[in-house]
């Protein structure tokens, strides 16, 4: 299969990415990894008009922990990211979802804000992000913001990001110990897209409580997002069986599965259920082991 | 004739290889080094591509067709539609089955992703902007998907171009068997069991897809046809006919292919266009498929909807069996069955059991899909008839409440009951069925499995032990019964001796992978005492190669093989007279030992093959042609029938529904064995793809008639993740009939190991009321299942 | 209203990424759309007609229309009726079926799309007629 | 149509090409370097038919441009033996009967090579999913295994040669 033809730019400088943005409004998509990218444009199931390549812009795949918390950037491969000390120190939810990725190939080369900003319905990383509570950083000419992981991913294929942005960053925060996450993926074959995805953060208190929970669910609806009546159902329980089978039954009232080649909605809203109580005992046993 | 001898030890030295070495492949070093020859690897001078519009609609009328915005795209040259065709007669072909084909439509397009019209342009990529830009008017029409549906009277008529008299969507009926004995027998059963079991449509989807170059040169008047072709010779008799060019100027070459499994027997539209394009442009015109053409236009397996009835005593003594089937065959039978077997060699579907009664109808249907019933490493429905019968045979174990084992034991052909003729009229050649089972059962520890399983079971945890004693019927075929399209069904070997004892062979059969120019080495050092690397082996060229039908159904070793050892034998005949002309022997007085011929008593009076060799050429007796050669076309007197018997073990999470294949033991007999690394290779592949249809792969279409499995996003073949690490056994009973006792291998796991991996499921789920589950078995099917009987986590 | 909705360029421009509609005579027209979600989409020729059913009651549109390789084909029928407010109600119901490349290799993407434009469709259409 | 140039080492050497933005590397390889040892299977990075090395990390080369290798290090198979030296890899391929139509062979020996420099002593299971993104159609990856673990080994070899002598695991 051969794309249809496009121009292509590989800017040096953000500066540079970021003026083409506004130049060719609308007609520029980015090109990062390009694992999502090149099998639509091969199918010709989209069709930009220009391609601007990051990959030569310095800074964009740092990862580094600050006071806010893990900061990463949007060019940072899924590899990186699985093999980075720092995640493998203190975010093994990070280090489940980014191992679980497509494939050796695509996490060789697929980055994670190529994944955000592309938002397959089905992708690993929005639910990891909604899961932590992260911040997505934008830059365009005028400046940068960041938007909320709980605001950005809108709908199928539709993300908070204007056309003149380029996604730079993902800010996870650090959650207080005691805490633990974990992410559960339910997948035909290995490196499929997710049947369903759950990443799940729980804090626990002094009490030995829930604290704080996330629960971010992809592939079971339009977008990714968070199943805040899950949520809801964890703060201020044991973390118990009954439990996260609670929250396992919100989760899947609050999902909005299609039926497809993975199975009938029906299906999907059990495998909800019960990949989130999979995903919140992994997280509990974690939380438990920083007490 | 035969020298069917056990073979379980080679007769010659590792450095000769003949039969029973574990020889390296010959081929290898090509390939590991990047420098196979694929056809997208050919680039001739001054070639053209080709690409094709494709319908987006399973069934509609086509009103026009605009290729004027694609004919301005700078190096789109040409656009071919079927009315183009239709000038020269060329818009519809023959099948293989006798049916016919559209190349290109003329005014309906019958399926969706169906080939509307063809561009060609001077680079793969302006071609498929050409595609992109052509512009096809279309009124849809109604679409029938479901057989049961098209078969229903008032349904319309798919084909009206078979004229007033066939103003339905039924092609054949095929019946074997005796009906009325059956029934009567199925009436005095004790235990009757009945299940509809469906065989999905799949896809063999060979890493390599299809193609090739059409290479016309006007001045010569020369067609070579660069393909990827399991049966080139068959391909160049269908083109000189279909195309009126005299055969002797048509070449069709098949270089290396990656992966065949039956779906390049069938000549499918792309390959003919690519023939219509260089002859219009008289330029080397290439044609390649992409993935997605690949899984949604070319021929698929299966497809099959099976009623099968099996009758038997309280004690579990199978007395009968009946069966009924719809076939989808899509728009056209395109199925490469002999003629006279529309349904394939279905009716081997009594099995490896002893009883009298059976009988089988099958009712070929069309449906607005693309051809089925064509190939997915088995091409003559035997994978279909091992499902039946042998989940009918769990079902009956388990419903009288016996260990599968014992009651596949108990019904088992007797290895002194062969040759024997099973009620629709086969004769196996050979089988040791108990065994196979025996080793099987003991290999995989049977009776502590099912300790463990009940230990599991008692704490809710479902696992599932599932045995598959399968027969396989391969080796088309003996020429009284087996044609296609007339051309009998016999295969061939050319051997040719040089002077310097270096040998070159071309045989009928082309390889797709399974190591054809080690093997057939092999066959030719047991039999002449050549080394192997002295040997080369040639084919897949019609030119040089003799007439052969081609690799498929398991029947290289089963036909070529043989006509390789027959080759061999006539060149020792002569050999013997050159000898004993040399040794100043009596020909009887000569004695074949390791290579070389040597007077009885006296071992130091002897002449080494290549001694012989090169007298053929040298010093060969007065009134002896020179030259040392020979040529053989096998007719086999009968098919082969390897067997084995299959033992899976499964695990399944009672959250999600997966299935997890934690043990698989495959127990093979094939006859006599040419090396064992291979025969182990082929196995080991067959399984896989008996593995993948049973989990993983399904075709499947809405109602619109859109393929769902359009790409390998969704076409699920398994990665070495999920694929068992497989254990192998084997056991030996030589074809009593094939020249070296050998019989076929490479269909005999896809064909045994799903109802192995089905019966293992079911078996996991018995106790909950479940008696049958279509594969394939996927996570959701399973989970329903569960749901339903309330057993989910 | 009914004038509206049996307009071919006034109803057809709401259609799911139309970018250009043109009436052929009064009930037939032709438009150009890009239909798809996010950036994913695929230009499509439509042919469309607008059919009165029961006139100033019930009319129906149909469209069919084809990019390289896929096909869509709708149908959606509006059905008027006095509002309880003295205002007009309009129902709708729609059925649209893709064919091809857009349904076949991009199922697992497509599912759920369709409705979402036609919902986006008659969202359009209610905008212009309160505006 | 417009072209960019593009400059870029291919197995040691230095390339270059005229090249349409939307060539993708696997067609830059087979059809502008007629190297046609690297194959397309799917269009969707699923088979890994086309796996070649990109500045050393493997890589599906339907899923790169050929403009977006530009400057970088590509490794195909034709630069995986050295003359007449075959690598060890390649070897273990052809000893373990791990290829049988040689189609996914290449990808599936790149992306071999990439897994053993970054854990030469993989388990089973690691190696399966080392390769979770290579399919094969014909030999059910049994013999894949065992030839990546006999060639595991053999690299292993000289490396163990300054340690304490251990038993080399014969595979």
């Amino acid at each position: 299969m051969i794309p249809a033809q496009f121009d292509y730019v590989r800017p040096a400088a953000l500066h540079e990415a970021l003026q083409i943005l506004v130049d060719r409004q609308g007609d520029a998509k980015i090109l990062s990894g390009g694992y999502s990218l090149l099998p639509l444009l091969k199918l010709r199931l989209a069709s930009p008009a220009l391609l601007v390549d990051i990959r030569d812009i310095d800074g964009l795949d740092d990862i580094v922990e600050t006071t806010n918390g893990l900061r990463i950037g949007g060019r940072a491969t899924h590899r990186q990211i699985h093999e980075n000390p720092v995640v493998i120190a203190g975010y093994p939810l990070l280090v489940d979802a980014a191992g679980g990725i497509g494939d050796p190939q695509v996490r060789n080369w697929g980055t994670i804000g190529g994944s955000c900003a592309h938002a397959d319905p089905s992708s690993d990383w929005p639910a990891v992000l909604i899961a932590t509570n992260a911040s997505i950083v934008l830059h365009s000419v005028s400046g940068s913001r960041t938007v909320p992981a709980r605001g950005f991913f809108l709908d199928t294929f539709q993300t908070a990001i204007e056309p003149t942005e380029l996604l730079t960053e993902v800010i996870i925060p650090r959650a207080p110990r005691p805490s633990g996450a974990a992410y559960a993926k339910l997948e035909r074959r290995a490196g499929d897209f997710a049947t369903v995805g759950v990443a799940a953060q729980l804090s626990l208190g002094a009490d030995g409580r829930i604290s704080a929970a996330g629960i971010g669910l992809t592939a079971v609806a339009e977008a990714p997002f968070a199943a805040t009546g899950a949520e809801a159902a964890l703060v201020g329980h044991e973390p118990n069986e009954a439990t996260f089978q609670a929250a396992g039954i919100a989760a899947a009232a609050e999902s909005r599965p299609g039926t497809d080649s993975h199975g009938p909605i029906e299906y999907k809203r059990a495998m909800v259920k019960e990949m989130v109580v999979r995903a919140l005992r992994s997280a509990a046993t974690r939380a438990q082991a920083q007490r | 004739m035969a020298d069917t001898g056990l073979k379980e030890t080679p007769q010659t030295t590792e450095a000769v290889g003949g039969m029973g070495h574990s020889v390296k492949r010959k081929e290898d070093p090509r390939f590991i080094r990047g420098q196979g020859e694929y056809i997208d690897d050919l680039v001739l001078p001054g070639m053209l591509w080709l690409d094709i519009v494709r319908s987006p609609y399973a069934h509609a009328t086509i009103k026009g067709i605009d290729a004027s915005e694609a004919l301005k795209i700078p190096g789109v040259l040409a656009v071919i539609t079927g009315a183009d065709l239709e000038k020269a007669g060329l818009h519809w072909m023959p099948t293989l089955a006798g049916d016919k084909q559209m190349v290109l439509p003329t005014d309906t397009v019958m399926y969706q992703s169906q080939e509307v019209c063809a561009v060609v342009a001077t680079s793969r990529y302006i071609a498929a902007d050409g595609v992109a830009a052509v512009l096809v008017d279309y009124e849809p029409l109604p679409v029938i998907v479901d057989p049961f549906k098209a078969l229903e009277p008032d349904a319309f008529v798919l084909r009206p171009d078979r004229g007033p008299d066939k103003a339905n969507n039924h092609i054949w009926h095929w019946e074997s068997g005796d009906r009325a004995a059956t029934d009567t027998a199925m009436e005095a059963s004790e235990v009757r069991v009945s299940e509809d079991i469906y065989i999905p449509r799949i896809h063999v989807a060979s890493i390599e897809t299809c193609g090739c170059i059409a290479d016309w040169n006007a001045t010569r008047g020369q067609m070579t046809l660069h393909m990827t072709s399991q049966a080139p010779h068959a391909i160049r008799t269908v083109l000189a006919l279909v195309s009126g060019l005299p055969e002797q100027n048509i070449r069709v070459k098949t270089h290396d292919i990656g992966g065949g499994f039956g779906g390049k027997v069938p000549v499918y539209p792309g390959y003919v266009l690519a023939v219509v394009a260089s002859l219009t442009v008289g330029k080397p015109v290439k044609w390649i498929e992409d993935r997605s053409e690949n899984l949604q236009a070319d021929s698929f397996a299966r497809d099959y909807h099976i009623h099968v009835e099996l009758g038997a005593t309280k004690a579990g003594k199978i007395t009968s069996l009946k069966v009924k089937t719809v076939a989808d065959h899509g728009y056209t039978d395109a199925a490469a069955d002999p003629s006279k077997f529309p349904a394939g060699l279905f009716n081997v579907i009594t099995g490896s059991y002893d009883f009298d009664n059976a009988f089988v109808e099958v009712d070929g249907v069309y449906t607005n899909k693309p051809p089925g019933g064509v190939a997915y490493r088995c091409s003559f429905r035997v994978t279909e008839a091992v499902h039946a019968i042998e989940r009918m045979v769990d079902i009956l174990a388990h419903d009288i409440g016996k260990d599968p084992a014992q009651l596949r034991m108990e019904n088992f052909i007797q290895p002194d009951q062969f040759p024997y003729k099973t009620p629709t009229g086969w004769s196996y050649d050979s089988g040791d069925y108990p065994r196979a089972l025996k080793k099987a059962l003991d290999m995989i520890g049977y009776d502590d499995l099912r300790k463990e399983q009940l230990e599991k079971r008692a704490k809710g945890e479902l696992m599932g032990i599932g045995i598959s004693s399968f027969t396989e019927i391969v080796g088309a075929g003996p020429s009284h019964d087996f044609d296609i399209l007339g051309i009998k069904m016999f295969d061939s070997c050319e051997i040719r001796v040089h002077p310097t004892g270096k040998v070159l062979a071309r045989i009928g059969v082309q390889t797709q992978g399974q190591g054809h120019e080690t093997t057939f080495a092999q066959i030719i050092a047991e039999e002449l005492g050549f080394p192997v690397a002295d040997i080369k082996i040639e084919y897949g060229d019609t030119d040089t190669a003799p007439y052969g039908l081609g690799t498929y159904a398991s029947r290289s070793t089963p036909v070529a093989g043989a006509a390789t050892a027959i080759a061999a034998r006539k060149i020792r005949d002569k050999s013997r007279k050159i000898a004993a002309h040399l040794l100043e022997a009596s020909e009887d007085d000569l004695e074949w030992t390791n290579g070389k011929f040597s007077v009885k008593g006296s071992p130091d009076k002897s002449k080494t093959i290549q001694e012989i060799a090169f007298a053929a050429y040298t010093n060969h007796p007065a009134g002896m042609e020179a030259g040392l050669e020979a040529v053989d076309y096998y007719d086999p007197p009968n098919l082969t029938f390897p067997f084995g018997s299959y033992i899976c073990v499964v695990d399944i999470d009672r959250g999600t529904g997966q299935v997890t294949v934690r043990r698989f033991v495959a127990v093979d007999d094939c006859g006599n064995i040419i090396n064992p690394m291979i025969v182990d290779g082929q196995i080991h592949g067959g399984l896989t793809m008996g593995f993948a249809p049973s989990l993983y792969e399904e075709i499947s279409y809405d109602e619109l008639g859109n393929n769902l499995a359009g790409t390998f996003m969704d076409y699920l073949l398994p990665t070495a993740v999920e694929t068992p690490a497989w254990e192998t056994g084997k056991t030996i009973t030589p074809s009593p009939h094939h020249p070296i006792g050998a019989k076929g291998v490479g269909e005999s796991a896809t064909v045994g190991a799903p109802p192995a991996i089905a019966n293992a499921v079911v078996d996991a789920l018995w106790h909950l009321g479940v008696r049958n589950i279509d594969i394939p078995m996927t996570p959701q099917k399973i989970w329903a299942i569960l749901n339903e009987k309330g057993v989910t986590a | 209203m009914w004038a509206f909705v049996t307009n071919p360029v006034e109803a057809g421009s709401c259609g799911p990424g139309v970018e250009s509609v043109e009436a052929s005579d009064a009930t037939h027209f032709k438009a150009r759309a890009k239909v798809g979600i996010g950036f994913i989409n695929a230009r499509f020729n439509l042919d469309g007609e607008m059919v009165s059913v029961t006139e100033s009651e019930v009319a129906e549109v149909k469209a069919h229309g084809q990019a390289p390789g896929s096909a869509v084909d709708g149908t959606a029928t509006m059905r008027l009726s006095d509002g309880p407010d003295g205002g007009t109600t309009m129902n709708w119901s729609a059925d649209v079926n893709i064919s091809g490349t857009l349904a076949s290799l991009g199922a697992r993407l497509i599912e759920g799309t369709a409705n979402k434009m036609i919902g986006q469709t008659f969202v359009c259409m209610k905008t212009k007629l309160e505006a | 149509m417009t072209t960019q140039h593009i400059e870029l080492t291919v197995n040691g050497e230095a390339r270059e090409a005229d090249v349409e933005p939307r060539l993708l590397l696997v067609h830059l390889l087979r059809d502008v370097f007629l190297m046609t040892g690297t194959h397309i299977g799917c269009d969707t990075s699923n088979c890994g038919a086309c796996t070649v090395l990109v500045d050393g990390e493997s890589a599906k080369s339907c899923t790169m441009l050929a403009v977006s290798a530009e400057g970088r290090s590509i490794k195909t198979i034709e630069g995986m033996a050295d003359g007449a030296n075959l690598h060890a890899l390649q070897q273990a391929f052809w000893d373990q009967h791990g290829l049988q139509c040689g189609f996914c062979t290449p990808g599936m020996i790149m992306q071999a090579s990439w897994l053993l420099a970054r854990n030469p002593d993989p388990t089973d299971m690691e190696i399966r999913e080392g390769i979770a993104g290579n399919l094969c159609r014909c030999t059910g990856y049994v013999n894949i295994v065992k030839a990546i673990e006999q060639a595991a080994t053999e690299l292993r070899a000289p490396a163990s040669t300054d340690a304490p002598a251990e038993p080399a695991v014969a595979s």
